[in-house]
């Protein structure tokens, strides 16, 4: 791998590479580039996970022509894919390095237990979602118990925004979620369950199922659980599997020919 | 509050050009229907987004219906 | 093109997250959590996910500032420490050491409250030293 | 169009547990009957299912209410 | 921290964040932690939801409310009384941990005699708090070990902040619970840095380390290490420097990174304060409300900027690296001070920060002088680490207290300095919301914070609304006896009737109009921001 890497980089068939690199004990996310060709024999895997091709959008919102490489688990491959897509990335402009990925619906065996959730603590298996479900179990429930026990898992929502700012395919430079009419602001918790559901419904034909939003959740709500259930839905309705095609979702939430413009989302926040 | 028999509030989007104008028809040939439903008129039901029906059940819808 | 992930601390509230700069060609782009920080495992609140956004802002102080009659007007760093200088070498003068304060921080690092209280203590003179601790 | 994405949202909505509050029919303009009847039978399905349970998340209503009981503590619905 | 160090020795969190999740209970007093620390109140809800009991004690009806197995909302300013009839209930039944009370403590008889008279009724006559909560909310307490007590602003922040200290330091030891893994009392520090501000000295009374300027020793180390004579009575704090300004005492005044105009009490008050100024240095990121009426302004480097150390709440000193450029011309804080220094001709070079550590650590032995640079990494250390091989310390007082034994104190309750009477019948407090930050001069400005809140609001009962005929979004004119603001009002049941809450981030709408900057805590200086009494009224329209 390492190898390979310094290649490219030397002979131009990329400009930088994204990968993990340790640094003082962290395994952090490092762009390699053939100024420090050296640096490349420190390249690892990386037993933590960032979203290395939302830092590859950002680079292309700024130089829309350089050549990117980067470390891709399963998950990657198919955000890149949402992300060429949507024009947010040139596949052209972009070569990976694939490396194990983790167990998903979308993909049957893998090896990386990233995701693998703690056991759930007893107040959160009586009153809450278990982390370790799958929706096939939450539908086991009685309406009523479903309905508390999603609501007791929004009501602790602190309104990060982190499974929206963590999202690989979260590109849009609006935001639903920041639309005062659509959900309202100022409050702790947000307005429940609306604001959870606004954005499932936005993830619906992009989620990959990657689980960095539950990652990033600060409070443990099972969202990648609920985003799973969206891409099933999506599946059954719409028969579209995000992230393994080259066509766009056929979901769009206005209508028929309207879609959503997508745009880089620095643009909007470095202009401030 | 007393309340004998639960009254639900209901809110309809309705087509312009379909349901809305079978409402109008209700109407106008004195046709008695429930008092619960608020209707709004949209140009097409498919410009009604998910959204829409989320803030409608978020500020207390008790039912939405579509009418196309 | 230059891209770096620079690792930093939350500079909002007391608890301490690890985050990263995403810096690209010397501008910070976003503000990610680090995964494997001890005190945040990886998450990170509002203010934190937008820390960045103060930094950029257009709003930040570019240069030192003299106020010269009831207005202010831009200068050089020279010019600046040496009026604010010789301020206080005329108040210590006249009035003594006692007549001046120092407010510190909370929002600098500790080698800079360590100067600035040094600072106080040893050019000036004087132990008023104060800082928002108790706001 | 309309109809997959009314699916799409009923199921979601069902999924946290909303079920059956959402409803599409459809009605040509002529068909006045038909829309008196859907209005009618939704509103009784309604009736039935009682009142929206979100209805009190803005402050009306405590969350304890809600089974199961023992999950909230005693507090009332609090804004920030 | 006054309230601490007298109980305990040591005036900083006792615990780790991270010990938060294994306590079995957890007993939040004065803190909106979800809006405030929201990664603590993650360790919070992890806790909770593997099995640990959770008591919310505030004033407000906050989001923790919700989960809290006893939630209580006591008056404003009435902590004191809370906590002893807690211990009165403890005692009564039997719970205290009679071993450590007699092996790791001293003065428990006098307490053990002022709480008999705390009975519950007592305490529901002061507090508002009924008995069967309060029996409750003992009970969960001394029942469940260790318990972890979390306070902030909401303990400090009175006349009576000191004794509200203690008195959270007296149940924690009562029951045996400080000094041990997931127990302790932990105050959440408001500001990134305020941990490390008051470690380096940047108090009138202590040099780094908490080493007090009046020891003679201590002044004799730090005077050789300067190469300078020191002053040895301790100086004056920011509420002793507002009426020194007014008297003509204080002529100048340097300001680092603080915005006093907006976050101190009684906003008029040192408005005047800062007329009388003869000179006003500000440092600063932004034209903050107090850089606008400095003399010079200085342009100071952000977090990104500069390299260095912060320390948090919980004693970790941890590194920030230089991520980019300072912006047009603005220096570092450090620069700024050293060059300053050397033009008043006190030579100071520094070619790093590094260089200000260490000579730091060497002049700081017991908490910080293991540290180095290089070993902070990342992950940074927790002090006490008093030498190079020394791992840091998760938790203090493990044998024994920093200060030997841990001291009782006889806290009577004392009422808030002004509370509602006929002209200024509501109860004012003030506080943080969740998108905001201190005098949002820097939240404010950032886009994705500003869209959650635009505005300053006051959040009023809607009782208290209905009989006003006040509608959300109403301007409410507020009046007390210092002064009068304009405001928003936000109908919301997280206020109890008959108390307002005011966010303390807006400069419109500024709060501190309305605080009383004469009332302070004695001893520590801090002022009563949490409890005013106004008086409110609709803007005719």
């Amino acid at each position: 791998m390492n190898d390979r890497v310094k290649r490219w980089l030397e002979d131009g068939t990329v400009d930088l590479f994204l990968g993990y690199k340790m640094i003082m004990g962290h395994p952090l996310p490092h762009c390699f580039v053939k100024e420090k060709i050296e640096e490349v024999n420190d390249l690892i895997i990386g037993p933590a996970r960032y979203s290395l091709e939302k830092i590859a959008t950002h680079i292309a919102a700024v130089k829309p022509d350089i050549k990117i490489g980067l470390l891709a688990r399963d998950c990657n491959q198919r955000a890149l894919n949402v992300l060429y897509i949507w024009n947010q990335l040139n596949p052209e402009n972009v070569r990976t390095v694939n490396v194990n990925c983790c167990p998903s619906n979308l993909k049957e065996h893998g090896d990386c237990s990233y995701l693998e959730h703690e056991a759930a603590g007893s107040f959160k298996r009586q009153v809450g979602i278990d982390n370790n479900l799958q929706p096939e179990n939450i539908e086991g429930y009685g309406q009523s118990q479903r309905l508390s026990r999603w609501m007791y898992e929004f009501q602790k929502c602190i309104k990060c925004y982190g499974c929206r700012n963590i999202c690989p395919v979260c590109f849009c430079q609006e935001c639903s979620l920041e639309h005062r009419e659509l959900v309202g602001t100022g409050a702790l918790p947000p307005e429940i369950p609306i604001f959870h559901l606004v954005r499932a419904v936005h993830m619906a034909g992009r989620c990959i199922d990657c689980g960095l939003c539950e990652d990033a959740c600060p409070v443990d709500i099972p969202l990648r659980l609920l985003y799973q259930k969206v891409n099933e839905i999506v599946s059954d309705v719409f028969d579209y599997k995000t992230g393994t095609g080259d066509s766009q979702s056929p979901f769009n939430i206005l209508g028929d020919t309207v879609t959503l413009e997508p745009k880089p989302i620095q643009l909007a926040k470095t202009a401030n | 509050m007393k309340e004998d028999r639960f009254e639900p509030k209901i809110l309809a989007f309705v087509c312009n050009w379909c349901a809305y104008g079978a409402a109008d028809l209700a109407g106008v040939s004195r046709m008695q229907y429930p008092p619960n439903v608020r209707a709004i008129r949209v140009m097409c039901s498919a410009t009604v987004s998910p959204h829409h029906i989320l803030r409608a059940l978020q500020d207390g819808a008790d039912g939405v219906l579509v009418g196309g | 093109m230059q891209c770096k992930l620079v690792p930093s601390i939350c500079s909002y509230c007391g608890t301490g997250c690890g985050l990263l700069f995403e810096v690209i060609d010397g501008k910070i782009n976003s503000t990610l959590p680090m995964k494997t920080h001890p005190v945040n495992e990886g998450k990170l609140c509002i203010k934190g996910w937008n820390l960045h956004e103060h930094i950029n802002s257009f709003m930040r102080l570019k240069h030192p500032l003299v106020k010269t009659f009831g207005r202010f007007i831009k200068t050089d760093w020279d010019e600046a420490l040496q009026v604010t200088a010789d301020r206080f070498k005329e108040i210590v003068a006249k009035h003594g050491p006692d007549s001046v304060g120092m407010l510190v921080s909370a929002k600098i690092t500790n080698e800079e409250n360590y100067l600035a209280q040094k600072f106080a203590r040893a050019v000036i003179g004087t132990n008023n030293v104060d800082h928002c601790a108790r706001l | 169009m309309t109809v997959k994405r009314i699916t799409f949202l009923q199921e979601l909505l069902a999924f946290i547990g909303l079920e059956e509050r959402l409803h599409l029919s459809w009605i040509s303009s002529a068909e006045a009957q038909k829309f008196v009847r859907v209005v009618t039978d939704f509103t009784e399905k309604i009736r039935e299912l009682g009142p929206n349970p979100l209805a009190g998340y803005n402050g009306i209503i405590k969350p304890a209410e809600l089974e199961p009981a023992s999950g909230f503590g005693k507090g009332q619905v609090a804004q920030q | 921290m006054a309230g601490l160090a007298a109980a305990f020795g040591s005036g900083a969190m006792t615990n780790s964040i991270a010990d938060i999740e294994d306590a079995g209970c957890i007993f939040v007093i004065g803190s909106n932690t979800t809006a405030c620390h929201p990664l603590i109140a993650r360790r919070i809800f992890r806790a909770k939801e593997k099995g640990a009991k959770l008591i919310v004690a505030d004033p407000r009806n906050i989001q923790l409310s919700r989960f809290a197995d006893v939630a209580v909302q006591h008056r404003l300013g009435s902590d004191v009384a809370l906590l002893n009839g807690m211990m009165h209930l403890i005692i009564r039944n039997g719970w205290q941990d009679k071993d450590y009370i007699a092996q790791r403590t001293e003065d428990y008889e006098a307490l053990e005699k002022l709480l008999q008279s705390y009975t519950p009724e007592k305490v529901k006559a002061i507090t508002g708090v009924d008995p069967a909560d309060l029996e409750n909310m003992t009970e969960l307490y001394a029942t469940h070990p260790p318990a972890s007590l979390l306070y902030a602003m909401g303990i400090t922040q009175h006349t009576t902040g000191v004794d509200n200290v203690k008195s959270c330091c007296n149940v924690a030891m009562l029951c045996g619970y400080v000094g041990v893994h997931g127990g302790g009392v932990n105050p959440l520090r408001g500001q990134n840095n305020v941990q490390g501000a008051c470690d380096m000295g940047g108090l009138p009374n202590v040099y780094t380390g908490y080493q007090p300027v009046a020891d003679a020793e201590a002044r004799e180390k730090f005077s050789t290490a300067w190469g300078t004579e020191l002053p040895d009575s301790p100086g004056l704090t920011i509420t002793d420097m507002i009426p020194a300004m007014l008297e003509g005492k204080l002529k100048g005044l340097y300001v680092i990174g603080e915005n006093p105009k907006l976050s101190d009490p009684d906003w008029n008050h040192l408005n005047h304060a800062l007329k009388e100024l003869d000179f006003l240095v500000v440092q600063e990121l932004f034209l903050s409300e107090t850089a606008q009426v400095a003399d010079v302004v200085l342009p100071a480097a952000s977090v990104a900027e500069k390299d260095g150390t912060f320390t948090n709440s919980e004693r970790r000193c941890m590194r920030i690296h230089k991520a980019i450029e300072p912006v047009g011309n603005a220096l570092p804080d450090w620069q700024i001070i050293a060059r300053l220094s050397t033009a008043m001709g006190y030579q100071m070079d520094y070619a790093s920060p590094e260089e200000i550590f260490d000579e730091m650590t060497a002049l700081t032995p017991k908490s910080y002088a293991g540290m180095t640079y290089e070993r902070l990494g990342l992950d940074g250390l927790q002090w006490p680490c008093p030498d190079g091989q020394h791992p840091g310390t998760p938790y203090l007082h493990k044998d024994q207290f920093t200060r030997g034994k841990g001291k009782f104190h006889a806290v009577e309750y004392k009422d808030p300095a002004e509370l509602p009477d006929k002209e200024y019948p509501y109860f004012l407090t003030t506080g943080r919301m969740f998108a905001h930050f201190h005098t949002g001069t820097m939240t404010r400005i950032s886009p994705h914070l500003d869209v959650e809140q635009t505005t300053g609001y006051v959040t009023i009962n809607p009782q208290d609304a209905g009989s006003l005929d006040i509608k959300e979004g109403d301007v409410l004119i507020l009046s007390s006896r210092r002064g009068q603001m304009e405001a928003p009002a936000k109908i919301s049941g997280s206020v109890e009737p008959g108390t307002l809450f005011l966010p303390i981030h807006f400069g419109e709408n500024p709060t501190n109009v309305l605080t009383n900057a004469e009332a302070f805590d004695p001893l520590a200086k801090i002022p009563e921001f949490k409890v005013s009494a106004v008086n409110i009224e609709k803007l005719a329209s």
